[in-house]
Order: structure tokens, then sequence, then C-alpha cells
């Protein structure tokens, strides 16, 4: 018994490390910048939802408002950067650190407050973050800041047409988050969370500081989120506002986890494959006609996904893995 | 009145009961009883519609019910208590019993199987603003029995109607049964404690591992030794 | 040396009710406790209250010669106060072994170790063939059961069963029963609480009557059920014929 | 600042608040009944807009006349989101709440499109019905007539709604399947038509706010966006479940969002209504008149 | 040779800027019709077939949807670039989805030529294959300033202002000009409201710009808060002295449909002028040819966009190759005289940072339920009704 736990859980690192060295070796062979681009994207994205799952899908926090710490992320980054010349490296993990404090400060009050009167809280301070940084003059307001174009350089993790640096950031971002959701998963933390979600009370009744657990998840999650926003600033170079802060943007980011599987290890990297590109393609591809037909494609298929498979589209992969989470 | 044919019910693709055949005559108590996980709550279930069997017919005075919605099962006169009572929590005791006469709805003399309830369970009467959560375990079972009566059904099916009650509540709640029965009821009940309810029913049926292990009269199930040993603990 | 658990005039109020009034009681090391009462008396309350769900509105609780009443339910899970939940309270997305992984985690900072335990603690509360089922599809009794072996798992000094052998027949209950000496015997002490007088008086050492919110009556069970008050207002007439 | 300018905030303000309340309330209705938050409530508030909007144009009906035909025609709606949409959604297992906030965004998401598609992405408006442009007039306190119709729109529903919640065996059908859904039909009730009718309800309150609406504001297809958060906030706030917490929610924030904007830079008077509910919330979480 | 040249237009075409990005495609559309036809205008390429310079190359347009949203708009320039093959963008509405775009068409050496976009920051970021042939915001502003001071000179009162602007790039850019000029020319600012873009309500705001009672009310707004703004005005009961406004919403046909009545006397600025059609007849000629596609007048926005189409195909023509690189020269070098546009501009000439100077703006007043330009003087057909009705 124990044995095939442990069968499964080195099974599940097999897995993983054979995915990523195949999709490393995809962008050798798959030049066009377009379809390297939504690559990236799902990567980020998928890294981004996985980031917002430990706290909303295992330790079950449901934040609508995450695009605070991506925000977070790529502002911080940015306006070292174009203001202190600190190279991005070091901005992104400020912005994590930043976004992690953050997190656990608004947690203090926040985790008080149950289901919808969380999630909502979490929309509301977003927004909150996003008017204050679109009427903040010294970080651009509403104008934005643009990272200046100084040529390709790995210190300034900046390069004019190779896709390849961007794709492999994303990458290890995907990965990172991926690790450390499977290391978390059998971890004190990982049970502790998933407990607190199932039922705070029995959870407590059994030495789980529900606090703690709410805590250490808000945490993680906005750390991961904010690096996040710090490769999409250096990745598309120019931040605002309302693009990076939305609140289009939280639920952009959770909706992979909710279409994969959300509280799973694979949830939200599946989830990511198959949203981004459609996302991406039907805008390409029909949204040039003007007329919402990308809209209607897109929208029917969430929903079509989201009542076919309501628990998530892992559950097409493996049925029984499901019974024995 | 009710005749169970052959039913086999199935959560997930395991099987609970299979093949199960059980008949209740009019005006009749019949108890069934088994072993944790025997399949009798399942078996309460397929006829009230809550599960949906997987073959086998269920006929209710000539009506079949197998695939029917559960709410119309209610309306042919099948009233049905479930283990966890499924009470309306924050509703008030008066709204519950209300909510009972829902099918009646519009009609004047809806409220009329009240006065059984209240001869019942007298305590219901002095409670009638609390809400329902706030009762205590014996009084919500009162409320949930009360409740299935407003329904005025032909077949009342009660799953473990003694569970989590004080021993005091327990008789009176067994002799409740018996009333209702007398007033003109058929009912169906699934108790634990068999001793009991062996006590005031007419037939019996035992239960094991999702089929139908022994039936009779209950004067005969209660002498058999074998179930005096299994079942009654003597 | 003083008793394992104490409370003194512990108090609970919701709103104008009175779940528990004045209530003092104590458990001694190693016994096994029946609380008992009619519904509604104040017992699930009492365990709350002892469990730290929730400070008592008066008074004050004693655990293992400390006084515990501020501190919060995990903490005091932590120091060895084990509970079930009369209303079952599993993890239901959660497998069984997971369920339990949760309470062995209490003393087991390694995961490996916290397993095994968990493991153990299923094999002696017979559960071990469903390890790896969702609690979510367990029966009701197996879920009661699931229960005792999540607080065993958190090696408590004082376990607190809330109406767990409940829906049992008599068979069972008797399996039942033997498994909650089986767990005394390992010294852990017992407070429990049970409608069924058959399963209850040849259980425990001393059985403790709430009504209304206090004690009623304290004594060895075969005085307990002879008492004309617990007849009264608990077992009723039946029972007194039979006692 | 002269008390003329704080009392016609205030006025303004109350009279915003009571038609945020009209628009939350059916998403409090929907919310309290199943649990579910309706991320399409804002798309329902568009197309009723653009009922009426098409209403005045095509058959020339004054957005008076045309508000009960909007919130008939949004019943049928609600009623068919729920039968289509939303009974499927809860059949999940784990996390039903989040299925249905993205099986309701996915359906907020074709709204858009579809009203794109056939009504393009211009913007429209009512030009000249019997009340736009109208202003009742007090001590130089202004008070535009469509919002003043509304005002008294709301309260009317709010009345009518409370009493037939409270009064009528529907009403009482409508607790107790928001109690439990899984035990009405032991008592003889079908939760489908419950919850359809529960839907429809809603989105017939949403399409009573949308016809009023239609007769000052503009119309294109993401107008709903501007009301969804104010929708959702307001609810919040009051109380999910609560329909009278969204009519009181409404109000406040209608005060506070004008209040706000005489101290603070109008466009972060959001930042005010934010800010009250997070307060009220860390006082009372469950908001103002919340019981879940 | 090539048959075909391809060219991008990037757009809001789904989401709340959707309206104007479908109006576009209109715009684009007309002017490749004159382009790729025989017509006689006096337009660059008007006459004749296609591209001459390409041999008669054909232009072809693909249209890509930005929603908005930079990251976007990034994606589609690059997908626009390597795979659709274009040579050249034009686009894109909002500011800062011109600012990624740009960055991309910089990387690829494909000129981006700015229809419609006025931050004025745009221009001033050291590219070399950004193009803007239309004012920007500071030049903008600076003909509604030139208006004031002619005003203020023929006596009308304008000395206070009330600047109501949205809180996005637009509005932001807008009103930080206009207050840096009212410095500058001596005029007091008596209110300076930002307002969130799409409130639901803005009777607060309009409550201040009551209070503050300014003679000159200066809005920056899309069509949607403009069409608020004024329906709110009148329900309050504010009429202002003027309404000077900086185009956007108050350039939509959108607003007039639903607000005209209330509008009358209202001067907002613009790039394009229907007057113009008097003295040059084919401007009548080419907004027929729009409104029979869109069933709206050419504006502020359409007519730029379709300007941008004719000044690229000039470029393009002229490279005589689809090159970016030599695009981007010819473009440089783009010289066209204000009589072959169909906008008062003195010419169509770029400076070093790709910003076209001689593109004076107008200022039109709302009488009649049409416009009427009314200054600068050589563009004018009528004086300004001052106050406004
Ligand atoms: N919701 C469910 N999902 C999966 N399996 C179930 C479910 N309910 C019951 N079962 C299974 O069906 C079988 C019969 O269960 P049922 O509840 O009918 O037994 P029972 O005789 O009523 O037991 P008890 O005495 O505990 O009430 C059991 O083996 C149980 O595991
Ligand atoms: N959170 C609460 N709020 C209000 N009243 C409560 C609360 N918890 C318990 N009560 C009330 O306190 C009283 C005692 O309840 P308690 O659950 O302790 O009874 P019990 O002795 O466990 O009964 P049973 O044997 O039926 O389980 C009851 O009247 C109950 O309704
Ligand atoms: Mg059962
Ligand atoms: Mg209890």
């Amino acid at each position: 018994m124990d044995k095939s736990f442990t069968e499964r859980r080195r099974r599940e690192l097999l897995v993983a490390a054979s995915l990523t060295v195949a999709a490393a070796l995809v962008p050798l062979f798959i030049k066009n910048p377009n379809v390297q681009n939504i690559m990236i994207l799902t990567l980020m994205f998928g890294a981004l939802s996985q980031s917002w799952n430990i706290l909303s899908g295992y330790c079950g926090q449901i934040s609508l408002g995450h695009a605070l710490y991506f925000g977070l992320g790529a502002y911080t980054t940015t306006l070292l950067f174009t203001k202190f010349g600190v190279p991005p490296w070091f901005g992104m993990l400020a912005g994590g650190a930043i976004s992690a404090l953050i997190a656990m400060a608004l947690g203090y009050p926040c985790f008080r407050l149950g289901g919808h009167y969380f999630a909502i809280a979490t929309i509301v301070i977003a927004e909150i973050g996003l008017l204050l940084i679109q009427n903040w003059e010294w970080a651009g307001a509403a104008l934005g800041i643009e990272m200046p174009v100084r040529g390709d350089s790995w210190l300034k993790f900046q390069f004019a047409r190779s896709k390849l640096p961007y794709f492999y950031f994303a990458l290890a971002l995907a990965c990172i988050a991926w690790f450390v959701t499977w290391w978390l998963e059998d971890s004190k933390w990982g049970y502790w969370w998933r407990a607190v979600k199932d039922n705070p009370d029995a959870a407590q009744s059994l030495g789980v500081v529900v606090f703690d657990s709410k805590m250490g998840a808000a945490a993680v999650s906005a750390f991961l989120v904010a690096i996040g926003g710090s490769f999409y600033a250096m990745y598309v170079s120019y931040i605002d506002p309302g693009s990076v802060m939305g609140f289009q943007f939280s639920l952009l980011m959770a909706l992979p986890a909710v279409l994969g599987g959300i509280g799973t290890l694979w949830g939200p990297l599946l989830g990511a494959i198959i949203l981004i590109p459609l996302t991406e393609l039907t805008r390409s591809y029909i949204g040039g006609s003007g007329r919402g037909v990308d809209l209607i494609v897109y929208g029917t298929l969430i929903v079509v996904i989201a009542l076919a498979r309501p628990e998530g589209l892992i559950g097409l992969f493996s049925r029984r893995k499901e019974a024995s989470r | 009145m009710l005749s169970v044919h052959e039913v086999t019910t199935a959560y997930q693709g395991l099987v609970a009961i299979s093949a199960v055949s059980i008949e209740v005559q009019k005006g009749e108590i019949v108890c069934v009883a088994g072993a944790n996980g025997a399949g009798k709550s399942t078996l309460l279930k397929s006829i009230a519609g809550a599960e949906r069997p997987r073959s086998g017919t269920v006929m209710f005075d000539g009506k079949r019910l197998d695939g029917m919605a559960q709410h119309h099962i209610t309306a042919t006169g099948i009233a049905y208590v479930p283990e966890n009572r499924r009470l309306f929590p924050r509703l008030s005791v008066r709204d519950n019993l209300r909510l009972g006469s829902y099918l009646y709805r519009g009609e004047a003399n809806r409220e009329e199987p009240l006065d059984l309830v209240f001869k019942l369970f007298p305590r219901l009467s002095e409670r009638l603003d609390q809400r329902a959560e706030t009762l205590s375990g014996g009084e919500q079972q009162m409320l949930a029995i009360g409740r299935a009566l407003m329904t005025r059904p032909r077949l009342l099916m009660l799953d473990e109607p003694s569970q989590g009650i004080m021993p005091k509540l327990v008789d009176e709640i067994f002799q409740a049964v018996k009333l209702i029965r007398d007033s003109g009821m058929t009912v169906l009940i699934v108790e634990q404690r068999m001793a009991e309810c062996l006590e005031i029913a007419d037939r019996a049926y035992i239960l094991q591992t999702g089929r139908v292990l022994m039936q009779g009269p209950a004067a005969e199930i209660t002498g058999n030794p074998d179930v005096r040993k299994a079942y009654l603990g003597l | 040396m003083t008793a394992l658990l104490e409370t003194r005039g512990v108090w609970q109020r919701f709103g104008g009710l009175v779940a528990n009034s004045d209530v003092s009681i104590s458990v001694g090391r190693g016994e096994i406790v029946g609380l008992i009462g009619p519904n509604g008396a104040g017992k699930s309350t009492l365990f709350n209250l002892i469990a730290g769900v929730l400070p008592p509105t008066q008074g004050s609780i004693w655990f293992d010669g400390e006084d515990v009443t501020n501190l919060p339910a995990a903490e005091r899970c932590q120091r060895g106060v084990g509970r079930t939940f009369q209303v079952v309270k599993s993890f239901e997305t959660m497998t069984v072994i997971d369920n339990v992984i949760v309470g062995a985690l209490v003393r087991n900072t390694v995961m490996r170790e916290a397993r095994r335990k968990a493991h153990e603690v299923l094999e002696f509360t017979g559960l071990a063939a469903r390890a790896d089922v969702l609690a979510s599809d367990l029966v009701p009794a197996e879920k009661r059961r699931l229960e005792v072996a999540r607080a065993l798992a958190t090696e408590p000094k004082l376990l607190l069963l809330d109406e767990v052998l409940t829906g049992l027949t008599p068979t069972e209950a008797q399996t039942g029963v033997a498994l909650v000496r089986k767990v005394r015997d390992t010294g852990i002490t017992v407070l429990m609480v049970e409608h069924v007088m058959e399963i209850v008086m040849p259980l425990v050492d001393r059985a403790i009557v709430l009504d209304l919110g206090k004690v009623l009556v304290e004594g060895k069970p075969k005085e307990v059920v002879r008492d004309p008050k617990v007849i009264k207002a608990y077992l009723g007439d039946r029972h007194a014929v039979g006692a | 600042m002269t008390a003329e300018t704080i009392i016609q905030s205030l006025a303004s303000g109350l009279l915003m608040g009571l038609l945020y309340g009209l628009i939350a309330v059916g998403l409090a209705l929907i919310f309290g009944l199943m649990d579910v938050v309706n991320f399409a409530h804002g798309e329902f508030l568009m197309l009723a807009m653009y009922v009426t909007f098409f209403l005045f144009t095509f058959f020339a009906i004054d957005p008076l006349l045309s508000a009960p035909l909007a919130a008939a025609a949004l019943f049928v709606l609600g009623a068919v989101v729920y039968l289509v949409i939303v009974r499927f959604a809860m059949r999940a297992k784990a996390n039903v709440g989040m299925v249905q906030i993205f099986a309701t965004f996915g359906l907020a998401i074709v709204m858009r499109g579809l009203a794109q598609l056939f009504f393009t992405a211009d913007y429209r408006s009512v030009p000249n019905s019997w009340l736009g442009g109208k202003t009742v007039s007090v001590a130089g306190i202004f008070l535009p007539q469509p919002q003043l119709f509304g005002a008294l729109v709301a309260i009317a529903a709010f009345g009518g709604l409370y009493l037939f919640i409270n009064r009528t065996d529907f009403g009482r059908a409508l607790e107790a399947t928001r109690e439990d859904p899984g035990a009405v039909a032991l008592v003889g009730i079908d939760k489908n038509r419950v919850f359809a009718l529960g839907w429809g309800l809603g989105a017939a309150l949403v399409g009573l706010a949308g016809a009023i609406m239609a007769s000052f504001f503009y119309i294109y297809p993401d107008v709903g966006a501007s009301f969804a958060l104010i929708a959702y906030v307001t609810v919040a706030l009051g109380g999910f479940g609560s329909v009278f917490g969204a009519f009181a929610g409404g109000i406040i924030v209608g005060l506070v969002e004008a209040t706000t904007a005489l101290v603070l830079p109008p466009s972060l008077k959001s930042v005010g209504i934010y800010a009250v509910y997070l307060l009220v919330v860390f006082v009372r979480p469950r908001g103002l008149f919340g019981s879940m | 040779q090539t048959s075909e040249v391809v060219i991008g237009a990037t757009y809001p075409l789904s989401g709340s800027g959707a309206q104007v990005g479908v109006d576009a495609q209109r715009a684009f559309e007309t002017a490749v019709d004159i382009i790729n036809n025989d017509q006689d205008f006096d337009l660059p390429l008007a006459k004749g077939l296609g591209l001459p310079g390409l041999g008669g190359a054909k232009i072809r347009l693909v249209y890509a949807d930005t929603q908005g949203d930079p990251q976007k708009g990034r994606a589609e320039a690059e997908r626009l670039i390597t795979q659709e093959k274009v040579c050249a963008i034009l686009g894109s509405y909002q500011s800062a989805v011109a600012v990624t775009i740009s960055q991309i068409c910089e990387r690829y050496q494909t000129p981006f030529l700015s229809a419609d976009n006025s931050s004025p920051s745009l221009h001033r970021r050291g590219l070399k294959y950004y193009f803007r042939a239309s004012p920007h915001d500071e030049m903008f502003s600076a003909g509604m300033f030139d208006f004031l001071d002619a005003m203020k000179k023929k006596g009308a009162k304008a000395d206070t202002l009330a600047l109501f602007h949205e809180d996005t790039i637009f509005g932001t850019d807008s009103a930080n000009a206009q207050t840096k000029l009212a410095t500058e020319r001596g005029y007091k600012i008596v209110a300076d409201i930002k307002y969130r873009a799409n409130s639901p309500s803005l009777s607060a705001e309009v409550q201040q710009l009551k209070a503050a009672n300014a003679d000159v009310l200066l809005p920056s707004s899309y069509t949607t808060d403009g069409i608020l703004l004024v329906k709110t005005m009148a329900e309050l009961g504010y009429k202002p002295n003027a309404i000077v406004a900086q185009a956007a919403g108050f350039s939509e046909k959108a607003l007039y449909d639903a607000v005209g009545d209330k509008l009358e006397g209202a001067i907002t600025r613009g790039s394009f002028s229907l007057d113009l059609a008097a003295k040059r007849p084919m401007v009548g000629k080419i907004n027929d040819l729009f409104k029979a596609k869109s069933g709206k007048d050419l504006n502020d926005n359409t007519s730029r966009q379709f300007m941008a189409m004719i000044i690229i195909a000039d470029a393009i023509n002229r490279a005589k190759s689809t090159d970016g690189e030599k695009i981007r020269d010819a473009l440089a070098a783009t010289e066209i005289p204000g009589e072959q546009t169909i906008m008062p501009w003195k010419r169509v000439k770029f400076d070093d940072m790709g910003q076209n100077n001689d593109a004076d703006p107008v200022l039109l007043q709302y009488v009649g339920g049409k416009f009427v330009t009314i200054f600068p003087s050589q563009a004018a057909v009528a004086d300004a009704i001052w106050p406004m009705k």
C-alpha cells in the first residue's frame, strides 16, 4: 500500500520530467513565432493557474483577485528596472517577496471571511490596488510603463526577436509551480490545506492550525503568481494597470485550473494547454470579423467544458486517479 | 399495496442491493432489518425515487414508480423519512409542517393531518415557532415524521427513526408508529433496534449484503434462533 | 494524581438558551466515562467546550493539570484531546487514509511516519480495506468509524466519542464496544456519549447524567439506571421495569 | 462645498442606490436560492436594455410601458438559462461554486458575442422617452425623472418580493429549496421547477432594472460590465441570500459612492464603496443582513 | 513582382472598443477600394489600378482583434508580420496597445503607421519604424487653446476652465496637455475632474462641474461616458457656457444620436470636417462611399484611418517594394500636399521622430444637427456661436 503510493509519486515525477524534456525540444522544431508565443502564454498561464490552485484549489480559499499579485510582480520588476536600473532578476524576487507579504497582510483580516464574502473581498482589494496604481503618477498612472528596449541581454532578460529565452523561462516557471505543488501535496501543508478546504472545524479538532494554513497557502501562491507577473512584464515589455491588474485577469488565471480540474496536480496545466491556444486561435482566426463570433465560439466552449466535465478535464484521463486522490 | 420486484440498485457500478423483492400489504407494519451496509437504506431510496434502480420494478397501488421523479412519487402517496431526517433547518417547525402539505396548497383542509401530528407528538405543538435546527434530536425526528404525515401518505417509510434518540423517546416513537398504522396508514420501517421494532411489526424482512435473507411474520422472525443470535444479541 | 480532565463550573449560553449550566465534572486517567442524558441536554455542547470549539461563557476547563480554557482547538488537540463529531465531519474529497493522515501529522512531522501511523490506526479500527476509498463514499456507520480513526491518529490522552456506536446492530455494536475497550487498554481515557443503554452500561466505569444542561446524577452505571430522576427524565418506564 | 451640493449628491446617490439595489436583488435571490453567483448578471441587464431599446425603436413602446415586457422576456431567459446550463453545472461533485461561476462566465461571453453579432457594436440609446431627460426640481435639488421612477419601481419591487417570499406557499417552497434542495422532493416539491422559477424571477427583476436604465443609460454589448461588480459588492455588503440586504446594500452603495466623490477624486469613488464593503465584512463577516 | 500587397490592421474588434474597430474596418475598405480601383480623385494612387510602383499590385487587408489589450495587440502584430506577411501595420485606437505593437514592429523592422492614437509620448520613444500622420493630444490641445485665445480676443468670456477627463491613457494624456497649456496661457482651471471610465453614474462628477461653473468645459471622454455626461448634465440642470471637447466620444455619431438635442452649440476639436467638401468636392464623394458601407458619415477617427491607408499605400508604391526598411525610408520621405488629402491638413510630412507636425486640428461646432468648421480661420465656414445655446 505504502509502496503503491510512493510508486505513484515517483511516476508523477517521471511523467513531469519527460513532459518537460519533450516541451523543451518543441521550439527547436517549431520556429513560427506565433506558435511559440502561444506556447509561452500557455506555459505562463499554466504556471499562474497552478499557483492560484494552491490557495484556491487545495486550500479552498477562492480568490478572484490574484491579478493584484500578478500586477505587483510586474510593477515591482518594471519600476525597479526603469527607475533604479535593478536587473529584472532581482526585481522578480523582490516582487515575489512583496506579494507574499502583502498576501499575508491581507489574509490577516480576510481569512475570517467565508466563501463568497472572501471571493468578493479579493476582487475588491485587487480593484483598489488597480485604482491606486492608476492614480499613482510616479508609477506611470494610467499611461503605464514601458521597459526600454536596449538590445539583447541576459542580465536584463531582453531579446528582440528570439523567443527561446522567454520560452525556457516560462517552461521553468511552469515546472517550478508544478514541482512546488507536487512537493507540497505530500507534505504537512498539503494535507492541512485539503483538510481546511473540506472541513475547517474537523481540521481544527485534529490539530490543524487553520489560520496558518491559509496564510502559508496565500504566501506561496502570491509569490509564484508575482514571478509570473515579472515574467509578463519582461516578455511584453509594457505594462499598464488595466491589462495586468484587471478583474478579467484574475478570472483568466483561475479558468485553466477550473476547466482542467481544481485542486488537482495536473488540472491547471491541462486546462491551460487546452484553453490558451483556444483563446488565442479563436481571436486570431475569427476575431478579425469584428462581429463577435470569436466570443461566441470561445464562450460556448467554456460552457460546454464546464457542463460536460464539471469535475474538470482531468477526469477524462483517469477516473482511478481521482478516486485515489 | 407496494410490490418491489427484483430491484437492483448500484452506486457508481457498485451493487448495493441485487434482485430484492418485497411486498407490503395495506395496513401492515413491515420491518426491514440487517447489518450495516446490507442495503436497507438503499431499498427505501429506490422505492422513494432518491436513487434510480438499475433494474426491477416498483409497483404501488397499480402504478409503476421506478423511473418516476422523486417528487412525483411523494405525490402518489408515499412519504419517506430518510436516515438523516432532512428537515429545513432554518425554517420554523410550523413552516416545516406547512411545507408538508405543499401538495395541497389552495385546499381549505390542507392542514387536516395536523390534528394527528399533534396527537402523536404534542411536544411539536408547543414549539411551532422554533427553528427546526434548534430542536433536540428526538424532537427533530418527531418533526420529520410529522412533516411526512402532512403529505397525507398512504405508505410511510421510516429509515432508522430511533437513531440518536434517548431511550424514553424511542418508545414514544414506536408507539407513535403503531398509532399511525391504526389511523389507516401502512408503514415500512428500517430499524437496527430489531427487538423493539419486531414488537410492533406484522412482518419482517432481513437483508444481508444486498439480498433478502429471510422473511416472514414478525413473531416467527423473533423466534428464529439464528436471528436471535445474530441480530438481537440474545 | 489529578484528574485528566476537569470542568469547573462551566456555563454555555446561546442567546437566551442555557445549554450548560454550572457543569463540574472530572474524568480520571484510564477511565471510560459515559455522558448520557436526554436529547438536547447539552452533551455535545460540553464536548465542544472541552475540545475548544468555543470558549465557555463562564467557568474553566482543566486538562492534564493545566487550565486550557482559552486555548484554541488545534492547541488542545496537540495537548492530547481527541474528539469525534456527532454530525460526522469527514474530509469528503479526501480518501480514508488521507483523512487519517491529517490526524497523524500532529505527532509525526515526517510524512512517511505519518502514513505508517495512519495505516496502523486503520488496521486497529478495522477500516484498512477502505483505505483508498473517498470519504464521501462511506456509509454513515463507516464514517463514524473514520471519525474515531482520525481522532486516534492524533494519539490523544483523552478521547471524546459522541454517539459513534449508533445505528449498529447489536452484534456490530459489540465489536464497537470491544474496540473502545481496546482503545482504553492502550492507555487512552474515554469520555463517551451514547443513547443505547445496552451498549453504554456494560462498557463504562462511571456514568454522568446531564439534564437541562446540569449534572443530574453521577455514579456507577448500575446505580444511575435505577435512579428515579434518571428514569423520569431519560430512560422512561420501560427501562425502569427492565432494570 | 455648499450644503446644496451635499444634499444634491446624497439625493442622486440615493436614487442611484435604489437602482443598484434593484439590479442586485435578482443576483441576491438567485444566490440565496442556490448558492450560485451568476456571472452573466451584467449581461442579463444588457439584454434587458436591448429589449427595451428595440421595443422603443421598432414599436415605439416607451420604456415605461415596456418594463413589464422586458421583465417577462428576462424571466424566460432566466428560466431557460437554469434549465439548459446551470442545472447541469450543479451536477459537479466538488467545487460546484467554481464550476457555476465559470459556466455563467462562459455564458456571459457568449451573450456579449451574440449581442455584437446581432445588434452590432454600436452604442445605442433611447433618445426621447417620456421621462428621459426630464427632471423634477425641488428647492434647487434636481431629481431626474427616470431615476425617480426607477426608485419607485425598486421600492415596489422590493415590497412585492418581500410579500411574495414571506407570504406565499411558493415563497416558502423557495426558502425550503434554498435550505436543502435534496429534501424538497420529500414533500412533493420539484426542485428544478423552483430553481427555474427562481432564476426566472431573479432575471425578471434585472429586466425591470434594465428597462428603467435604458431610458437614461447608453446601451452596447459590454454595458453589463459597468454594473456587474457593483451588483456583486451590493449583494455581499447586504449579506448573501438576503433580499432586504440587497435593498439596504444598494442604498448604502449609492450614498457612499456619492459622498466619496465629494472628498476623493471621482476616479477613486469606487474605492469608497470597496472600503465600506471591507469594513462591513470585517466587522460582520456575513454582511449586514446575511445568514449564510 | 508581387501581385498583392498585404497590410495589417490591428483594432479592438470585440470588447468595449469594438464599435470604433468595426468602423475602422469600413474606413480602410473605402480607401483600399479607391486605391485598387480606378477612381477619379486627387488622392495619391486613386487613379489607375493598384500600386503602379509594384506593377499594379493590389492591396489586401488583414484584420486582427486586439481586444484593447497590449499583450494581445503585441501577439497579433507579431502574427501579422510573421505569418500573414504584412508589410506594414495600421492601428490601433488605444494608445496602450500602440505601445506594444510599435515595439514589435520595431523588432521586425516593419513600419507601424499610427492612424488614430493620440498619446504624445508615442513618437518620442526613439523608434525608427513608428509614424503618425495625424496630430497628437498636445497639438490638438494647442489647437483648442488657440481657439480659446481667439475667442477671448473677440471678447468672449473664457477665463476659467473645467477639465473633465476619464482615467485611462487617453483622458490622462489629454488632461496633462491641457493643464500645461492652461498654465502657460494664463487660464484658470477651476475644476479638474478625473473620473473612472464607464462609471455607472456621473452625478457626483457633474455636481462638481456645476458647482465650479467654469466658462468653458473641456471634456475628454469616450462615447459611452460622453452620452452619460450630457444626459446627467441635463438632469442636474447644468448648462455650461461652452463645451470644447477633445473629440473622442464627441465626434461620434452615436453620441449625437443619443443626446444631440442637448448639444446644440457644443464645440469639439477634430482632424476632419465635412465642410471641406465645399472646397474639395472629393471629400463629399469619399464620404458617400464610406457612408454606403457603414451607414455613417466620416468622422474624426474614420477619416484618419482612411488617410492612414492612403499614406501607407503611397509609401509602399514609392518604395516599389514590400521590404520593411524600404517602406520605412519611403514613409520618411513622404510629402503629400494637403489638397491631396481629405483632411484640413497643410501636408503630410514626417519629422525625424515620425510625427507629422503639419496636421492642423480644426474646431467644429455642432449646429443644426451637423458640424460646422469654426476654426482656424482659413478652414472656418462660420463664426463660433458663443456661448452655446
Ligand atoms: N452514496 C453512496 N455512494 C456509494 N456507495 C454507497 C452509497 N450509499 C451506500 N453505498 C453502499 O451501498 C451499500 C448499502 O448501503 P445502505 O446505506 O443501503 O446500507 P444500510 O443497510 O442502510 O446500512 P446502515 O445500517 O449503515 O444504514 C453499502 O455497501 C454502501 O457502501
Ligand atoms: N450553536 C448553537 N447555537 C444555538 N443553540 C445551540 C447551539 N448548539 C447547541 N445548541 C442548543 O443547545 C442545546 C444542547 O444541545 P446539544 O447538542 O449539546 O445536546 P445533546 O445533549 O448533544 O443532544 P443529543 O443527544 O440530541 O445530541 C440544544 O437545545 C441545542 O439546540
Ligand atoms: Mg441505512
Ligand atoms: Mg449531541
